[in-house]
């Protein structure tokens, strides 16, 4: 290794982790557990176990809204593709979520108003607040969600 | 001189949860919460304290157990996580405020 | 689902993980979980805990060896694909896994004598002992290493 | 009367293993077995009852142990893990024909 560059892309490709699952929330505690080694590898995190459980519940929360919002029909036999990717130079960890279902609206979401107690709409509020970047692309293939989180 | 004496009782209920509350558990615990509703039931304490994760499937239901209680002159008090994670989720869901957040189910039943 | 094929087939794509990872030890355990989640969410095993145990060891070794000995340059560029499913009937657990580095030779491998203390050879002798069935395949692509469990 | 009282020390050391014993985690287990060797320890005893998993990796280094030791007249005993499938893997492998397997570190020491 003798550039930045170069050590930046050996870092990229040695500290991502591909996982493809069944669209069942059964196998959803096993992304956890993935999310959870990942970020706690990681050496002088503030808070790494408030870090690790955001993370979970941001990316459960994508994954049960793909289950039940992209994957209106029979979910068990839809998959989603996950890749979940550590950088340096800022630290973050950067989870892509791929499905092929139904596209996303997003006009249909408005913030829920939480002192009146909502029943609906917490899933997306969550995933903003816990995260620091959240995208959503349609792309020709299906649905791609990036959520970023700086560590 | 007459005298009469009349005894009430008030139902209420301890849910006491433990563990992941998920979209991949929820399905008893609806159930539960469902049945008692039905039953007339409507003071309930929440008793989350050992509750280690909780997603927005789960806030929902405890949100939906407290509005159908209001509807019917109830209410819902709340023991807080002991898991620390949890209990900031609560905070930025303002359950904190929308909850009457109790120490514990027994000093939760004496004050209602 | 109205034949028993149908029923087999649906199963079979919805108790299927896929994992993709770095060919190095770091991320090994993130493995070891999703082969315990799997092995534990099946009912009415004898001992769960021991053969969750058993099958994460097979595993391990299946894939320290492919980091030592497939890879034996630069492991860390190199990945491991692996892919867990939960077939019923009979109800089994079948792992592949493949890597792109050099062929195995069978011929290279003798039992270890074990009452002589070996330093060496434990890696087979325990995928071999702790598991139903494995077979090594050599594809075009690279190695094919199928580890199945009975439960 | 002459009377000349010496008095001898035999160095033996427990090595106390805890969690995972495996290819993730074994270079500084396998730094500090060679250190001690390089010093001249040769009588060990190696405490696995906290040891939850152990792969090839960590076995290899044990029997490396083992035969480093007795190359120079010393010995190594074992005390068994509690974890009963690291147990099992212990019997598979006749770790517990290769090994003296002894109760406790106590009662390894006082065998010497
Ligand atoms: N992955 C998705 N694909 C399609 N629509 C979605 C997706 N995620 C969310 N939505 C839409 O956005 C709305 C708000 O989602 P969310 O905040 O998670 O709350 P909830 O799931 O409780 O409705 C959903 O009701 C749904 O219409
Ligand atoms: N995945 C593999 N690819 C190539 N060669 C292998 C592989 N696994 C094992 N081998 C060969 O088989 C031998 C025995 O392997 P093993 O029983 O795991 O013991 P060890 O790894 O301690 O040598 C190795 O030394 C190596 O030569």
């Amino acid at each position: 290794m003798t550039t930045n560059q170069q050590s930046q892309a050996a870092i990229a490709l040695t500290d991502t982790i591909r996982l493809e699952l069944p669209a069942t929330y059964k196998y959803l505690n096993i992304l956890g557990n993935c999310l959870s080694s990942m970020v706690e590898s990681v050496d002088g995190l503030g808070e790494p176990k408030i870090t690790s459980y955001n993370v979970q519940l941001a990316v459960h929360e994508a994954c049960t809204n793909i289950i039940q919002h992209a994957y209106t029909h029979n979910p068990e036999n839809e998959r989603i593709s996950i890749s979940l990717a550590l950088y340096q130079n800022p630290r973050r960890l950067q989870i892509d979520l791929l499905d092929s279902g139904q596209p996303f609206d997003i006009t249909s979401v408005k913030e829920p108003d939480l002192l009146a107690g909502q029943i609906h709409g917490y899933g997306l509020f969550l995933i903003k607040n816990l995260m620091d970047e959240v995208d959503y692309t349609r792309l020709p293939e299906g649905n791609h969600w990036r959520l970023v989180k700086n560590l | 001189m007459d005298i009469m004496i009349k005894e009430y009782a008030i139902r209420y209920i301890a849910i006491c949860l433990h563990g992941r509350v998920d979209a991949s558990t929820i399905s008893p615990l609806r159930a539960q919460v469902d049945q008692l509703l039905n039953e007339g039931v409507h003071f309930f304490v929440l008793d989350l304290s050992e509750v280690t994760f909780l997603d927005s499937t789960g806030l929902a239901l405890l949100i939906y157990l407290l509005k159908r209680s209001q509807q019917v002159g109830g209410d819902v008090k709340m023991v807080f996580p002991i898991d620390e994670a949890t209990r900031r989720l609560l905070q930025l869901t303002r359950f904190d405020r929308v909850f009457e957040v109790v120490e514990s189910v027994d000093l939760a039943l004496s004050s209602f």
